[in-house]
């Protein structure tokens, strides 16, 4: 029992990562209707840019961690908004989608020819400490990612469903043609949304590279569980995230614990493919649209 | 006006000149391709020759993820498992079994058809992308399996001395010999498929990335036309995967990884979806341009993704579209047909 | 100027981009300390560096091209599942190459043109399990190991060794190259309760896991090869890294000056501590410029038939750093060491002598 | 004809290198409801994607009330008091009803402060909707979806209203409700100009008719004159049928 | 008279809303029925249960007899019932005359000779033929995604009579159609009802259209059949008056 406790915290606080991680993905598809294949990346780059910035200009840690961070807000969120997005998005998705897997082999390696092919330490904004829950270890820097994850979800969750500001993003996604006959301002809306997809990309790298360590590749690992995660959850709503992170999270956990480890990485995608049959659209999903 | 018989895709060489009625530009440039690809490597070296050989069966990974994506608007994320699915059959039955390279590629083409055949039924589902997703999940498994069931893949020290085929008694094993014989299969794999697409099988792919529903009430079996396409663009990735293991000799599970999947998709996308040349144009991207950046060091993946994104920034319909684009700037016609 | 060109096939992308990118500067400074005292044989090396990403059939084209380009020698690649797919073409060529995998099975295949650079790890493991048998005298083990062609050879070198030392396995545990959550890990080999662990994993998993393992209380001894005592490893895992143990066979810390010399000019360089992939290449570049001075010639096939069977002393070659015997199968002998962690600092506790001294 | 409130001079325009407005001329009459026939892809809804700034006028000029507006943005456009409604499905899909209905007022950003109330009553005047304002607008029967729209585009004051055909999909009574408003739009001063194809009953309630064919301004005059006219029945009306009914 | 349509007890629910709620109605061959209603009572709701692109809740569909309910909706098209849709449905990337050859190609042949077989599937005479009688010609190789509204809905009925249907459900056809077309569309419908004794069911609110085309009219409201005769019967009921025509 105490066994079976220690690895249900361990993948709470695993799944508290992927569903930070994940948020990104469905809020950009609730807000531009598009998958950012560099999500991962998104998460992994910030960390990088922040030991740059140290670096580049011996400046203090909380220095660097604004130059770098406003430097990826710039550059992935108002960047990538007017050199990708702007082009890109009258003909569809599809290649925009695929930019995006572009894009990721950029930053991943852009950030290992510009920094380092190497793992480096990530300073901790948390004090690195381990708490006893029940007699199994949880450090006190999952429990802020927990609390992050919860928090951040459902602020999300009330500012895409619950503001009008929201609704007009999620207007401007659904039909931009119409958004623009009523007046919305398209290009601000999507513009936002890019900004705020970058900035919850910083909150989830400071967050979580202190403890998987700021590294190029770090990328692929976090985005296909963040992926899997959202699907699980569902990717039309914010709060799949959380759900979709916490349950691969746990199911990673207990595969780990319980099943082969070196088939370990099947248990969530399995999940995963009987959630398709069974849910298509995700846990938490809002049921797909009538079509005729 | 008077109707023609033929598919407006019909392109003006083949109007110009008199030839018979199915012959058309795509058909010329396929043979022209064709015989100057049996030449080209004297004078290139082993090396040389290989890159070639390599874009070749490259092409044909990406012809089949071309019709799955371009023409039925499937999406799969899953063609670099396939073609890792005929790669270990074709292997494993010439180098295990002793049996005859014709008879593993005909298997490794029929296993992968069959997976796709299976894998294709979430995709019946009317929303595209859970296919994109249950292929995700699919590919991921399958690069696991081959790592793990080390007794029949070899796991990660990977399977070597995989035999070259020969052709009644002729050896291919010399670099250019078998170049030869990569050109031949993939030239006539890619005529099958100019076949198909212009067939009434191709509009009926195209109605499912159109309007599916729509496509159904017309008595478009779209069930079955979504297998197909699925299936037979799998295929096409177990066709590759056989031509793969002999060329290079040796396989482990790394190249038929989720990324080299994605890398497929880029190339499909880069070269022109829908376009029946667009993917030896995405290969060519793919697989020759690295090989022609190594001067640039280890930054030449980032110039690669970078050429790949100011391409769809430029022209979303990929390097097809923009000479098409070209083309029609150059002829003076208005709008050009896929 | 008559130059000697030396082509470099590596893992500078993809999976093995770390190592690969350590093996490269290894011999970018390995090059440049040739160069600066007059080359071989009075020639300068000119180097070039091949991306295979990680991947078999670039691997073998970048290999085929660096034959076609008139390469003296084939340098690299580190992945031993690379290094399968191109050996036939260097062999079939008869140029030698020489190599950064550890995997065992690459020297039983009677290539005679492919050469280590590091010990294999069935030189390795035997050490490791005597070690565990006597100085911790462990009745059973815990492995951990990271499910690539390096782990796996690893976890397939020691079990055997295990089991004729007589130790039990208590869990066998693999995880995923790349992989950044290690919690359900620790906590696994903790249930199990082995006397020690062993931990196969490469650098970074490695810190990744001693934290982890430190997170949920393990107090076992943690022992392992090369890749659990590297000064990036302890860099990285922090307090997390002291007490580890293990055999080291290069490593910059080794009480050997040229060892330490080498770790110095390469921090100088690139800004950060290299890891044994980065001696590993270094020490390839100068086997070959070894060889080439030692029959007087540039002749490609005569460098694979004086490295076969020789034994190279530090005294003819400083740049090879430590003596080391190359068997006809293309293995190493050398000397290697044990060492522990302390205070964040590897420290060597014993020098295990060459095999067959 | 009282002093026009818009103006179309020799407006050139189309799709691609197509051009489908050849030189397109009318006036449009103040606090009137004009009516647009014309055959199928005649360009009339080509014409109000040009006034509405969605299409790219190459030649010639639009004027509200003496303004240049030609190729404005629909920001501007709205803030100058014009409106569209667009022909077909314009939805947001996944959005609720009474969110779609809310986003119709986005224009006037917080100059409006009753806009609960101005929805409620909305609502009153279609039933139908209020039921399912609050399931997903594409659940929506298709004439639903239209009296949506409608409710929507009207939300603000407008000063002219562009409403390419409204009946679509409607059932008779609620084409009467939809024209109904529309005249009561008319008795407050807004102006119409309103594209139908069940001209008939669009021209009954209109001041102005106008025909277009091929991008250009065949006729205009009074409503019932078109109405009247033997041609335009004959051309444009389904003379036959209307008889035979 | 032979029944070619049978529609016994139909019900169809999205979670609470009863979209159809018991509605069942015969329609005999060479009929051509009208169904009106006002909005959101389930007309095209019923036509997708019916054609098998929504799966009914309770109920059973009879074609000449055999239980069709739930079959696919390419299989019933394949024997002889095709429809329209009321919002517009087209091949958008496709020309006008690919859009109408793949409406009738998968009717003649097998899977084999659509592969080996002509490339247009020997359809371009009867494409042409349609476009011609839809006045579409100029536009033959346009994008159909390009066509206005009403060409749309053209094309789209177009489609519908490629295969030489036996049984039509059309969805609101009339739609932003010009009169004066629609009076040659509506002839056309009737003499493919003569000649080919071809049946149709029409969804419509337009209500010249239905009144001088149809036999005869069911009327529907909150899912359930509320009236059902002859036009003119139909148009006189005080309770269709109060639910669905107006004053
Ligand atoms: N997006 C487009 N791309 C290309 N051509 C178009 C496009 N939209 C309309 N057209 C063409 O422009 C012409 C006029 O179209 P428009 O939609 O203005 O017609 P309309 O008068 O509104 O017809 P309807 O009564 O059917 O709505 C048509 O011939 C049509 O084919
Ligand atoms: N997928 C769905 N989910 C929930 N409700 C639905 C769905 N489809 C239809 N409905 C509801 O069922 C009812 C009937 O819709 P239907 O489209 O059949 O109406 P209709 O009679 O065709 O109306 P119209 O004349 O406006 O086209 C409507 O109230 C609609 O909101
Ligand atoms: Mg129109
Ligand atoms: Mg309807």
């Amino acid at each position: 029992m105490a066994e079976f406790l220690a690895y249900l915290i361990a993948g709470i606080a695993t799944g508290a990562i992927y569903a930070l991680a994940a948020i990104g993905f469905t809020l950009v598809w609730q807000t531009s209707q598009t998958i950012n294949f560099a999500q991962g990346e998104f998460v992994m780059l910030p960390a990088v840019l922040v030991l740059l910035a140290i670096k580049l200009f011996g400046a203090p840690v909380w220095l660097g961690a604004l130059i770098g961070i406003a430097a990826f807000i710039l550059i992935f969120g108002v960047g990538f908004k007017l050199a990708v997005v702007d082009p890109m998005i009258r003909h569809g998705v599809l290649p925009l989608a695929i930019a995006t897997m572009a894009l990721s082999i950029i930053m991943k390696e852009g950030a290992k020819d510009g920094f380092s092919a190497e793992a480096q330490k990530f300073p901790s904004f948390v004090p690195t400490e381990t708490i006893s829950v029940f007699g199994a270890a949880i450090s006190l820097q999952h429990v802020a990612i927990i609390a992050v994850a919860f928090a951040v979800i459902g602020l999300l969750q009330w500012f895409v469903g619950g503001t009008r500001l929201g609704r007009q993003m999620q207007a401007t996604a659904q039909n931009p043609t119409v958004a623009r006959i009523l007046g919305i301002p398209v290009e601000r809306m999507v513009l936002l949304t890019f900004v705020i997809n970058a900035a919850l990309a910083v909150v989830a790298s400071v967050l979580i590279s202190p403890i998987y360590l700021a590294k190029f590749s770090n990328g692929e690992v976090i985005g296909l569980f963040a992926f899997i995660a959202a699907i699980v959850g569902g990717f039309n709503q914010v709060r799949g995230a959380l759900v979709g992170g916490l349950i691969v999270g746990i199911v990673d956990s207990m595969a780990a614990a319980y099943i082969s480890t070196s088939y370990r990485l099947a248990v969530p995608l399995v999940l995963l493919v009987i959630v398709i049959l069974v849910k298509p659209e995700g846990l938490m999903g809002r049921k797909e649209e009538r079509r005729v | 006006m008077t109707a023609p018989a033929t598919h407006s895709a019909a392109t003006s060489a083949a109007r110009r000149l008199p030839l018979p009625g199915f012959i058309d530009g795509t058909l010329l440039t396929l043979v022209a391709a064709a015989i100057i690809l049996w030449f080209a490597p004297s004078g290139m070296g082993r090396y040389g020759t290989y890159v070639l050989s390599l874009w070749l069966v490259m092409s044909v990974a990406v012809m089949g993820l071309n019709l799955t994506l371009g023409y039925a608007g499937l999406k799969s994320l899953a063609q670099a498992a396939f073609m890792g699915i005929g790669a270990y059959a074709t292997a494993l039955l010439t180098s295990k079994v002793g049996l005859n390279w014709y008879a593993s590629f005909a298997i490794s083409g029929l296993i992968t058809f069959a997976v796709g055949l299976v894998l294709g039924f979430p995709a019946l589902r009317v929303k595209a992308h859970y296919l994109a997703f249950v292929t995700l999940a699919f590919s991921t498994l399958i690069w696991l399996i081959l790592r793990n069931e080390q007794w029949l893949t070899g796991g990660v020290f990977g399977l070597s001395n995989i035999p070259r085929p020969s052709f009644f008694g002729l050896k291919l094993d010399g670099a250019l010999a078998f170049h030869r014989f990569v050109v031949v299969v993939t030239f006539l794999l890619a005529v099958v498929l100019w076949w198909m697409i212009r067939s009434p099988w191709g509009r009926a792919f195209t109605a499912l990335r159109e309007n599916p529903i729509r496509a159904a009430s017309l008595g478009i079996d779209t069930r079955m036309y979504t297998l197909l396409a699925f299936a037979i663009g799998s295929a096409y990735a177990g066709f590759a995967g056989a031509l793969y293991a002999p060329l290079v000799e040796f396989i482990d599970p790394s190249p038929f990884s989720l990324s080299q999947s994605f890398f497929l998709l880029l190339m499909v996308v880069a070269g022109g979806a829908g376009y029946l040349l667009g993917p030896f144009i995405g290969a060519l991207l793919g697989v020759v341009l690295p090989e022609w950046l190594r001067f640039a060091g280890s930054l030449y993946l980032i110039i690669f993704a970078a050429i790949v994104m100011l391409l769809l920034i430029a022209c979303p319909q990929g390097m097809s579209g923009l000479l098409e684009r070209g083309w029609n700037r150059l002829t003076g016609k208005k709008e050009g047909a896929r | 100027q008559d130059k000697v060109k030396l082509v470099d096939v590596v893992e500078l992308s993809g999976a093995g981009a770390t190592a690969g990118t350590n093996w490269k500067n290894g011999i970018d400074l390995a090059v440049a300390d040739i160069n600066a005292k007059g080359g071989i044989l009075g020639k300068q090396i000119e180097i070039v560096h091949y991306d295979t990403q990680t991947n078999p059939g670039n691997t073998r084209a970048a290999v085929q091209r660096a034959i076609d380009e008139g390469t003296y020698a084939v340098l690299g690649p580190v992945f031993s599942g690379p290094i399968g797919a191109s050996m036939q073409i260097a062999q079939r060529a008869e140029i030698a190459q020489l190599v950064g995998g550890e995997a065992a099975g690459l020297t039983k295949q009677g290539n005679q043109y492919l050469f280590r650079t590091s010990l294999s790890q069935s030189a390795a493991m035997p050490k490791i399990a005597k070690y565990l048998k006597d100085t911790i005298k462990a009745g059973s083990v815990a492995v951990v190991w990271v499910n690539n062609d390096f782990g796996k050879g690893g976890r397939d070198a020691i079990i055997p060794e295990l089991e004729k030392a007589g130790i039990k396995l208590a869990v066998d545990v693999s995880t995923e190259q790349g992989q950044a959550d290690f919690a359900a890990d620790a906590i696994k080999v903790k249930n199990a309760n082995a006397d020690a662990i062993f931990v196969y994993l490469n650098e970074e998993e490695s810190a990744r896991f001693l934290r982890a393992a430190k997170q949920q209380g393990i107090t076992k001894p943690m022992v392992g090869e090369t890749t659990l005592l590297g000064a990036k490893v302890i860099e990285l895992a922090g307090d997390a890294a002291n007490g580890v143990k293990g055999h080291v066979g290069l490593s910059i810390d080794a009480p050997i000056p040229a060892f330490q010399e080498f770790g110095k000019k390469f921090q100088a360089k690139y800004n950060y501590a290299s890891d044994h992939n980065g001696l590993k290449g270094y020490m390839a570049v100068h086997m070959v410029k070894w060889a080439t001075e030692k029959q007087k010639k540039f002749d490609k096939k005569g460098v694979a038939d004086t490295l076969r069977g020789a034994t190279i002393k530090t005294s003819d070659e400083p740049g090879i750093l430590i003596e080391t015997t190359i068997e006809k199968n293309g293995d190493l002998d050398r000397e290697s060491f044990l060492a522990e962690v302390k205070d964040g600092k590897q420290v060597i506790t014993a020098t295990l002598p060459k095999i067959n001294p | 004809m009282t002093t026009p409130i818009l103006e179309l001079d020799g407006v050139v325009g189309g799709y691609g290198a197509m051009t489908i407005l050849n030189g397109t001329t009318f006036k449009v009459p103040r606090a009137a409801i004009t009516t647009v026939i014309g055959p199928n892809g005649a360009g009339k809804s080509t014409v109000f994607k040009a006034i509405f700034g969605l299409l790219k006028v190459r030649e010639g000029h639009i004027r509200l009330e003496g303004q240049e507006i030609t190729n404005w943005n629909q920001r501007r456009l709205l803030e100058a008091g014009i409106c569209y409604v667009p022909q077909g499905r314009n939805i947001f899909p996944e959005l609720s009803v009474r969110h779609n209905i809310e986003l119709g007022a986005v224009a006037a950003g917080s100059h409006i402060t009753d806009m609960p109330r101005r929805i409620e009553a909305a609502l009153d005047r279609f039933p139908s909707l209020r039921a399912k304002a609050d399931v997903q607008a594409s659940t929506l029967s298709g004439g639903q979806q239209k009296q949506l729209e409608i409710v929507r585009g009207l939300l603000l004051d407008p000063k002219l209203v562009l409403i390419d055909e409204p009946s679509i999909g409607l059932s008779p009574m609620m084409v009467q409700e939809t024209f109904d408003i529309l005249k009561e739009l008319r008795a407050k001063g807004v102006t119409i100009l309103m594209v139908e194809q069940n001209a008939r009953s669009a021209l009954e309630i209109s001041d102005e008719g106008l025909v277009l064919e091929l991008g250009r301004t065949r006729m205009q005059g009074p409503a019932a004159d078109i109405l009247a006219d033997p041609r335009v029945r004959q051309l444009f009306l389904g003379g036959a049928m209307t008889e035979a009914a | 008279m032979t029944e070619v349509l049978e529609v016994s007890n139909l019900h169809k629910a999205f979670g609470g809303i009863k979209a159809v709620n018991g509605v069942s109605f015969k329609v005999n061959e060479g009929e051509i029925l009208g169904i009106i209603g006002p909005n959101g009572c389930g007309k095209s709701t019923l036509f997708n249960c019916i054609l098998g692109q929504l799966e009914p809740t309770e109920g059973a569909v009879k074609l000449d007899g055999r239980d069709v309910t739930n079959m696919r909706p390419s299989e019933l098209n394949k024997l002889g019932v095709s429809r329209t849709f009321q919002l517009l449905q087209v091949f958008p990337e496709l020309s006008v005359r690919e859009n109408l050859i793949l409406a009738g190609q998968e009717h003649e042949g097998t899977m084999l000779s659509r592969f080996f077989g002509a490339r247009d599937a020997g359809l371009s005479a009867k494409a042409e033929q349609m476009i011609g009688f839809f006045k579409l010609g100029h536009l033959a190789d346009a994008k159909a995604g390009g066509l206005s509204y009403g060409q749309q809905k053209l094309l789209d009925a177009a489609m519908a009579f490629m295969a030489g249907p036996r049984l039509v459900l059309l969805d609101e056809p009339a739609g932003g159609v010009n009169l004066t077309m629609l009076g040659d569309v509506k002839e056309r419908l009737r003499a493919i009802n003569a000649e080919q004794g071809a049946t149709f069911v029409v969804i419509e609110h337009n209500m010249d259209f239905v009144m001088s085309l149809c036999s005869r009219v069911i009327v529907l409201a909150e899912g359930k059949v509320l009236a059902e005769g002859t036009p003119a019967e139909v148009r006189a009921n005080p309770a269709v008056i109060e639910a669905y025509l107006g004053h």
